[in-house]
């Protein structure tokens, strides 16, 4: 092991020692910024490439864009907030609370308009949820393209909301017996709407306030938005002002010209609400590669379903021919990311890295091959098939397809 | 000093009684059966001109698009299509989202700025356009009803639960599961990953992505 | 109810509408900031009163001080990144992580020298724990003194910490079996150090370098702390640059002249290592007024125990004359904060606001006569106390003590 | 293509050797015991020099204080005052502790920049200013471990779990457990929160607030 431990040491010393420990640093001897300096804090400046970063020729303008959740550089299952990727449709709406309204008509007893005020005296729950986007990996489904996990599966974010149960807020105004649906609608400059069945919106969904323990941010809809647990993104109604309740879906065109699955028959699916369980290592990765060599290494991931927990996750490093069970690491919670890791002794040689995530309901991950099968290549959303890194001699990852 | 559980069944007494005056300035949205439809009307020509004026120079004066702003007419039969072209003629299943949908959100810049006339007009242009009626026509809310977008067949209820889920379950192979695997495609080839530069993609914009939709990131 | 309803909606609508309503907002028209301005997000423009906030009365200088997180303006079990509050003896040290080590020695088999690229590569694990000072509520022995939680419960956080087993990096420096304590020492220029006893080092500790899922924040120890779970903060070693073994504690100046608990005889209990159990209502509280009158009220609070889970909150409003028992919402992990809830319908009449957190050894959070009974009012650190608010006809509540 | 478990029992191979001369750079800490103590001496006179020069300026000449910077001397027979003043003669228990802090935390700005001999003297001096040693003390590593602060014997182990958890358990009273109850102190009388306009406290500082020590905040 001696010999082992002088090659994989990242700064091996020479008999001098090591500067950066014989040498006093600046932060060793003198005084920091104190306590009246940073009233809202940042990351160290050693970090800034830790960013939400868009793809410019994705789209036509930035204002009705994405940017992607830099997952590569991030552990554990909280995504913080100023790095949850942003999806808007008219750039982000700048909402003054006090001028913010919600109201709830249609199929009702009684329509109801409630302020911020009025929502912050109803009972609030804490829950632990992933936003995925039903576009993340999409444009994967024709061929490896983007090079990042950041990229490829970025389109997510998880976190702690605290909010109203929408049902308390239903109850309030009375649905009537015919209101079958609900159409939640933005305040924003696309005012953004989808349908969504009474059954969701009795049971898990949140009229939420805060994200990880502080307001929403302007991103992600703040004031207040809708949180549909386990749903595609697109349906979590961000600076959400209206809540409709009708006796039949809207068909509106993000559900419509939008998040419908395209078939390779020509044939579409509307209404795939639901987001199959996936998963991607985050580490190695194309934007996260091997820097240090030989040895030990930490294979790591994150991995999801709408429909449940994660209770397993399986590691390939030889392109699926053999497979281990990774380690879960932190809470298991319904709906929730989860963080899988497998430790791993490198020999240096070249790897092709996978990771299938089974959930609760017995589901697996299927592959991309699976995938096309029964989708085609046009299906554009709902992308939840295996990816594979390919890691070479000099640990660099490269986002491949594999027979 | 006093105080009583919150009352669960009964409601909270929180909120108040929306005005119809405060439902009717929010209540746009319209629905495939014509509900909340509003009166009105607009014939193809008038369409045109609004169209040329206020909407041509993202979506071009047919609906063909500038550039990368989102493609309105065409794109008949493509569905099945190596690149299929999703528009309201060939992709669309229901007249009323496209008056909703311009009502509430286009023009981009400017939402809900049009009169519920010239909404009515656009859409009678744009079924013009993707060949769906005559350049006489006049469409109205007396009217909508009776055109039908070809498309709407083809959509159908999410049926993953029967057609996916029974294949993606079950046991799964631990050992010896292939013989041996080929790398098939590389995205490094592509090259159209902005750099850490954080400003890159002009040069991939060049290299022809291989899924350029403004869908592909809804 | 019918009347019940105006009376308690913040604004009632004259027969033309609600203007937020009637007018079209900037946000409901026009195109926002687009995916490509915010790499890294922040607080909206309206939240801006939620910060970080220090007592310049308190200490000499802000550069070796304290600021407090506002836990009256958060919600759910997570404190964000930005919001964690400060506690540093030198300022804030800005480390460079390319030229920071980790230095294990003393009564070791192999002292060695990690670069935070080997850290890197050890297994890791993911807890959520608070870190409260253990002068946390300090200020208040002596009486009712500061006017808002913030103030009085601020010095708190509570993170979910990626790290590595502090178990792994010693067993691969090999204790000797003579080592029973460890003296983890900080890199900044108050080269802070405490004494661990090596059951709690080989226990539960982590060696952490993510928050939240991004990288610690230089006022949290940028690049690498360390998590010394359920006990005082002042232990979770920031900036850890060297861990040395040895046989007997060190006795040094945070564990001494600090961080000791002088109690009325003029005896002073030391190594009071375990946070116990507490709690407090963050709203309303002096800091969160109620504002909207009778009617519906959230009282809300946070608890916690150094000691395991709390599985139980009581709540009064008349200043424990009658309990009930809150409402626990959000995941109940060990270690970490809980979130309590108690809905009720306010008569408007004043209220003497108290919680007592019971964790899951059966300790029951005392009341201030009862610590003080068995502390005197010198003690400093550890006041655990149950905390009285005072709120009256108006809303306004206040830092009381009761009989 | 290959990967086997990480070892788990051997260690990970990770790190590297620390050498002597860089564990010599780091390892400055002093016990009790005179663990750590570097070789070296001076005595009170040369102490008094580098402390006026390097520390007075904060901790007063004579370890009285400036402003609200910490107290050093003084304070014997206060601890179980109403406001006790704790410092180096009154309540530290140990004088390795005074070493160790002030050789890697001290002077304040400037930390790690003494050299043995003089932490040594200025050690003497806070001695010497706590009424401990005569004004010809030469402190040295020789013969450190002689001189026994006087607050050593009453600092005992934590005992909680004695002394306070069977009290703080068990069951709790949940209905009419008080027949009436008084506020006896309030916050506002006192005012010395800070105002939500952040730079509140001068006004608070004048008000003399109830616990004002330093140590309030470790
Ligand atoms: C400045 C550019 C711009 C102008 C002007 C504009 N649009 Fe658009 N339009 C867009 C963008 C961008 C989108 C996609 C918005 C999104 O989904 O985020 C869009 C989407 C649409 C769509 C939906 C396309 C689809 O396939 O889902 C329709 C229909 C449409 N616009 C009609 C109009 C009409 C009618 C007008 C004028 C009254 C107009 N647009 C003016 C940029 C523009
Ligand atoms: C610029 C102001 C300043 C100067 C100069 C300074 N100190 Fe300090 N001293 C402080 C502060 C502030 C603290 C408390 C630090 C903390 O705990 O955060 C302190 C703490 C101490 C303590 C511990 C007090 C206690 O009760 O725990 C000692 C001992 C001490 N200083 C000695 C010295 C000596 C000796 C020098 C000169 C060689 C010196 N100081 C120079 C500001 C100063
Ligand atoms: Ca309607
Ligand atoms: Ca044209
Ligand atoms: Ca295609
Ligand atoms: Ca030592
Ligand atoms: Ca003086
Ligand atoms: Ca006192
Ligand atoms: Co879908
Ligand atoms: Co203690």
């Amino acid at each position: 092991a001696a010999s082992g431990v002088a090659m994989v040491s990242a700064k091996a010393a020479n008999a001098e020692g090591d500067p950066a420990i014989i040498n006093k640093q600046e932060w060793n001897q003198y005084l920091g910024e104190g306590v009246d300096a940073r009233p809202y804090g940042m990351p160290s400046q050693f970090e800034s490439h830790v960013r939400r970063q868009d793809v410019p020729w994705l789209t036509a303008d930035p204002v009705s864009s994405v940017n992607f959740t830099p997952l590569h550089e991030l552990d554990g299952i909280i995504t913080p907030n100023g790095l949850c990727f942003e999806r808007h449709h008219a750039g982000i709406a700048e909402v003054d609370p006090a001028e913010h309204r919600l109201m709830i008509n249609g199929l009702v007893d009684r329509p109801l308009v409630f302020t911020m005020e009025d929502l912050m005296r109803f009972p609030r729950e804490n829950h632990v949820y992933f936003l995925e986007c039903a576009a993340n990996t999409g444009m994967e489904w024709a061929g490896a393209q983007l090079n990042g996990c950041q990229f490829t599966h970025g389109m997510i974010h998880n976190v702690m909301y605290t909010g109203v149960p929408l049902r308390l807020l239903l109850q309030e105004a009375g649905v009537k017996t015919t209101g079958k649906w609900i159409m939640p609608e933005g305040a924003d400059a696309s005012g953004m709407t989808r349908s969504i069945p009474i059954e969701k919106a009795l049971d898990d969904c949140l009229v939420a306030f805060k994200m990880n323990g502080e307001a929403l941010r302007p991103e992600q809809g703040y004031p207040v938005r809708l949180v549909v647990p386990g749903w595609e993104g697109n349906m979590w109604i961000k600076w959400l002002r209206r809540i409709e309740v009708g006796d039949q879906p809207w068909h509106h065109r993000e559900e419509t010209s939008k998040y419908t699955d395209l078939l390779a028959d020509g044939q579409a699916r509307r209404f795939t609400w639901e987001m199959d369980a996936k998963s991607v290592i985050t580490s190695p990765s194309p934007q996260a590669p091997i820097t240090q060599g030989p040895g030990p290494l930490v294979i790591t991931g994150v991995a999801w379903s709408g429909r449940g927990t994660i209770p397993r996750v399986d590691v390939t490093i030889d392109g699926g021919i053999t497979w281990q069970q990774a380690r879960m690491s932190g809470p298991s919670l319904n709906k929730s990311m989860h963080r899988f890791y497998l430790d791993v002794e490198w020999d240096g040689k070249p790897m092709l890295l996978q990771s299938r995530a089974h959930d609760s309901t017995g589901y697996v991950q299927p592959t991309k091959e699976q995938l096309r099968h029964v989708r085609g290549e046009n299906s554009i959303y709902h992308n939840n098939s295996i990816q594979t890194w390919a890691v070479n001699e000099k640990g660099e990852a490269e986002n491949v397809e594999i027979s | 000093v006093s105080g009583a559980p919150a009352p669960q069944t009964a409601g909270f007494g929180l909120g108040r009684d929306a005005l119809p005056v405060e439902i009717a300035a929010w209540d746009i949205d319209v629905r495939p059966d014509g509900a909340g439809l509003p009166a009105g009307s607009g014939d193809v020509w008038t369409g045109e001109e609004v169209f040329v004026e206020k909407c041509a120079m993202c979506h071009g004066d047919f609906g063909e698009a500038v550039g990368r702003w989102p493609v309105l007419a065409g794109g008949h039969n493509t569905l099945s299509d190596e690149d299929p072209v999703k528009t309201i003629g060939s992709y669309w299943p229901y007249l009323s989202t496209v008056y909703d949908y311009i009502n509430r959100a286009m023009p981009f810049g400017m939402a809900q700025s049009l009169t519920n006339d010239e909404v009515y007009a656009i859409t009678a242009y744009l079924l013009y356009v993707n060949d769906l009626v005559d350049d006489d026509f006049e469409l109205s809310n007396d009217n909508f009803l009776e055109v039908r977008l070809p498309n709407e067949p083809n959509f159908y209820m999410d049926d993953r639960a029967t057609t996916e889920y029974p294949i993606f379950a079950g046991d799964v192979c631990m050992t010896d599961c292939k013989d041996s695997v080929t790398i098939t495609m590389r995205a490094t080839v592509l090259d159209v990953t902005p750099d850490d530069g954080s400003e890159g993609g002009e040069e991939a914009a060049e290299e022809e992505p291989a899924e350029t939709e403004e869908a592909s990131v809804e």
